[in-house]
């Protein structure tokens, strides 16, 4: 029996547990309380680097979508949709982690301040992306569709970006351009929460491809009868 | 004329003169906008001053539901007799196909936005009389961006189950910030501001999907 | 200790969620092998009668 | 000048885990009439798609008049006409408009007097200001057979093209596909009537499950033989 290549999640899954072990004690211990926002501030250690995880998803998501309709390669389609999916994971994530940060510092649950509706906005083409696929039969045919949609949506970043921020803007900047106003002790620990979610996105993902992979075997054994 | 351009005009062309011997498509449509205004005056109190405010939304929803009814429409002529194999038998580009398509569904919703306008300054009491000059290029850019990707997803949706499901799902998230520049312009001239921004948004908007579009379209014919 | 309530939620949630998945598609990718390596079972058996 | 209008070499087609097709080879002559057999589902119309470059091939290579249909498919298109079961005209236009776009599609010169040259050869002169919604079946067929040659084809590609119609448009297709054979064209035709295949083929192949599983003459086969021949074929 083919055994498939365990060593890529596996190195991952060590890093993402290993940065997870460390990361609570920068988080909790390391940095401190920020004054104004108390501890709904430490929110923001994972909150952030959620989406930065989303938005590397939908990424990767968009390369292999172009790489798909180029080179055909089953495997591009394969690695596009499972890069969509847990991009919505952590998509999802930040709008609920949003929306808990939102309450005690703003008052409201929600105030569509120009950062989360652009996740907001690029959860639904993720999810709109996910529906695609149980919509279409042909599974040729479905894989193509979903490319484009892959790369139209991912188009669309840039313009969500700049309607939201000529919409409204409220969002405290902490995290674009005046990165100097975040003190180094809360500095360090944010920039090792984006790396452990990185290490746990990158984990994620290397599982998903394998179960896609291993339901793709499946599936071609089951014709060959 | 290169053939590229005869065939999108040859297109264009069939197109409209269909629509315009039928025309159960633009009917359906206006009707459709038309109950969206009427059905829209109902959420406020009568003679409430919020409505003046939210009028370009309501126009912009009106249109864009309404255009997503016609579009869902634009490819059934195709289906009926094959015609689309038909049509990839010649030796047409498939950009060619996309351009002609996305030119006709514009032209329908401009008719379709020309008939909604006077009905809505005539519920919501509007005065836009020496603002219209400066309305054209908003709602053509915002047209014009909602046509290009409804196109290239209603041939996609073609294939699909649910297909009347299928086209909001897709169209109306892409469609977003386009619609948010289109409403926020509208309501802009209204007031008198400053549109540029919006006006800059909506145009690299129309340019950037029509130029995908072109590209992407090949994709989406193929079987 | 302002705000700790919303802090335990929000951290609660991400990492409820993420184990979830992650336990979610250890199950299905175990469920497939189990399924493929009966199938290669009937297979070689029909192929050696 | 090349003898062979169409050469199929190791083509496969797959969709998804399903093969379609599985290494196909084939030459059809130039200005032959080749007869394409086969129960439903054997790959007959994903063949015709593959040659009208419709689709690609997942491998394997297709020439159509000496060109690899990977290559310049829109040179090939330019050379082949496509009649099958459906009409792939507009109900809502006119006979002489639907003409009209078709013609415009291909960039025709001087499209108008090919109009009337066609439509005289299909015998729809008369009617060309005619919704062709108010068309019988047999007289949407022969405006189909009007575009797909108005174009001067040199290959032909027919799918089905006797199913949905009555007998007199039977035989007048039949007529004009002997028609068309005298001008030098040549004829893919996939069709499941054995007896009518026959009687109009060269040559002629018989398809099951994306196998080409025999391929001959028509020459020295009668109808009677063809048939248990086929049937033989078609079963395992």
């Amino acid at each position: 029996m083919p055994q498939r290549p365990y060593i890529p999640p596996f190195v991952f899954g060590i890093l993402a547990l290993i940065c997870l072990s460390i990361a609570p004690y920068l988080v909790f211990v390391y940095a401190g309380i920020e004054k104004e926002m108390g501890l709904a501030q430490k929110i923001f250690y994972y909150h952030v680097p959620s989406a930065f995880s989303m938005f590397l998803g939908s990424f990767l998501c968009f390369v292999f979508s172009i790489f798909y309709l180029w080179k055909r390669d089953k495997n591009c389609d394969l690695w596009a949709a499972c890069s969509a999916e847990v991009s919505l994971l952590f998509g999802t994530l930040v709008l609920i982690t949003g929306a808990i940060w939102a309450k005690p510092i703003w008052g409201a649950w929600w105030v569509w301040d120009a950062q989360l509706t652009l996740t907001l906005i690029l959860w639904l083409i993720l999810a709109a992306y996910h529906m695609l696929r149980t919509y279409i039969e042909d599974p040729v045919q479905s894989a193509r569709f979903r490319a484009v949609l892959g790369i139209i949506g991912f188009l669309n970043v840039p313009f969500i970006h700049y309607a939201t921020k000529l919409w409204r803007t409220h969002h405290p900047e902490v995290v674009r351009g005046e990165e100097i106003s975040l003190p180094p002790d809360m500095k360090m620990a944010f920039f090792f929460c984006v790396i452990t979610f990185f290490a746990l996105f990158f984990a994620l993902l290397f599982k998903r491809v394998s179960l896609a992979k291993a339901r793709d075997e499946l599936e071609s054994l089951k014709t060959e009868i | 004329m290169p053939l590229f351009f005869t065939q999108t005009l040859a297109i264009l062309h069939k197109d409209l003169k269909t629509e315009w011997r039928t025309r159960e498509r633009l009917s359906a449509m206006a009707f459709f906008a038309l109950l969206v205004v009427i059905i829209f005056n109902f959420i406020y109190e009568p003679g409430s001053p919020i409505i003046k405010t939210v009028a370009p939304g309501i126009f912009w929803i009106a249109t864009a539901f309404a255009g997503l009814l016609g579009l869902s429409r634009s490819y059934a002529i195709e289906t009926q007799n094959d015609c689309l194999m038909g049509l990839r038998l010649t030796p047409v580009d498939p950009g060619a196909i996309f351009l002609g398509k996305m030119l006709g569904n514009t032209l329908t919703m401009l008719i379709l936005q020309v008939l909604i306008l006077p009905i809505l300054v005539i519920f919501l009491n509007l005065q836009i009389a020496e603002a219209l000059p400066r309305l054209i290029l908003p709602i053509l850019l915002g047209t014009l961006g909602f046509a290009a990707i409804g196109t290239l997803f209603s041939a996609m949706s073609l294939n699909t189950r649910l297909r009347e499901a299928f086209l909001p799902l897709l169209t109306l998230p892409i469609f977003i910030p386009a619609l948010l520049a289109a409403i926020e312009s509208f309501r802009a001239v209204l007031t008198g501001a400053e549109i540029t921004d919006w006006l800059v948004l909506s145009g690299a908007f129309v340019a950037l999907y029509i130029a995908a579009c072109l590209l992407l379209f090949e994709y989406v014919l193929e079987d | 200790m302002q705000h700790l309530e919303y802090m335990t939620a929000a951290y609660i949630i991400i990492w409820a969620a993420i184990l979830l998945y992650f336990l979610s598609l250890s199950k299905r990718e175990k469920a497939i092998w189990e399924e493929l390596r009966e199938l290669r079972a009937t297979i070689t058996k029909n192929n050696t009668p | 000048m090349n003898t062979s209008a169409i050469i199929i070499q190791n083509t496969t087609r797959r969709f998804g885990h399903i093969t379609a097709l599985q290494n196909i080879n084939l030459t059809v002559p130039t200005g032959c009439i080749f007869a394409l057999f086969g129960p439903n589902g054997a790959g007959k119309t994903t063949l015709l798609r593959l040659i009208a470059t419709l689709a690609k091939p997942s491998s394997g290579d297709i020439w159509v008049s000496d060109i690899n249909t990977r290559r310049n498919p829109h040179e090939i298109r330019k050379n082949i006409g496509f009649i099958s079961h459906q009409t792939m005209l507009y109900d809502d236009l006119m006979a002489r408009e639907n003409l009209t776009f078709y013609g415009r599609m291909y960039g025709l010169q001087n499209l108008n007097t090919r109009i009337e040259e066609v439509l005289l050869a299909v015998g729809l002169k008369d009617r060309q200001r005619d919704r062709i919604q108010k068309f019988s079946r047999g007289m949407k067929q022969r405006l189909a057979i009007a575009r797909a040659i108005l174009h001067h084809p040199s290959i032909l590609l027919l799918d089905e093209p006797f199913t949905g119609l009555d007998t007199s448009a039977q035989s007048v297709l039949s007529n004009m596909i002997t028609t068309l054979k005298a001008e030098g064209r040549t004829i893919f035709l996939v069709t499941h009537d054995l007896a009518r295949g026959l009687a109009l083929a060269d040559r002629f192949g018989i398809l099951f499950q994306g196998q080409l599983v025999h391929e001959a003459s028509t020459k020295d086969i009668g109808e009677s033989e063809l048939q248990t021949l086929y049937e033989n074929k078609t079963t395992h």
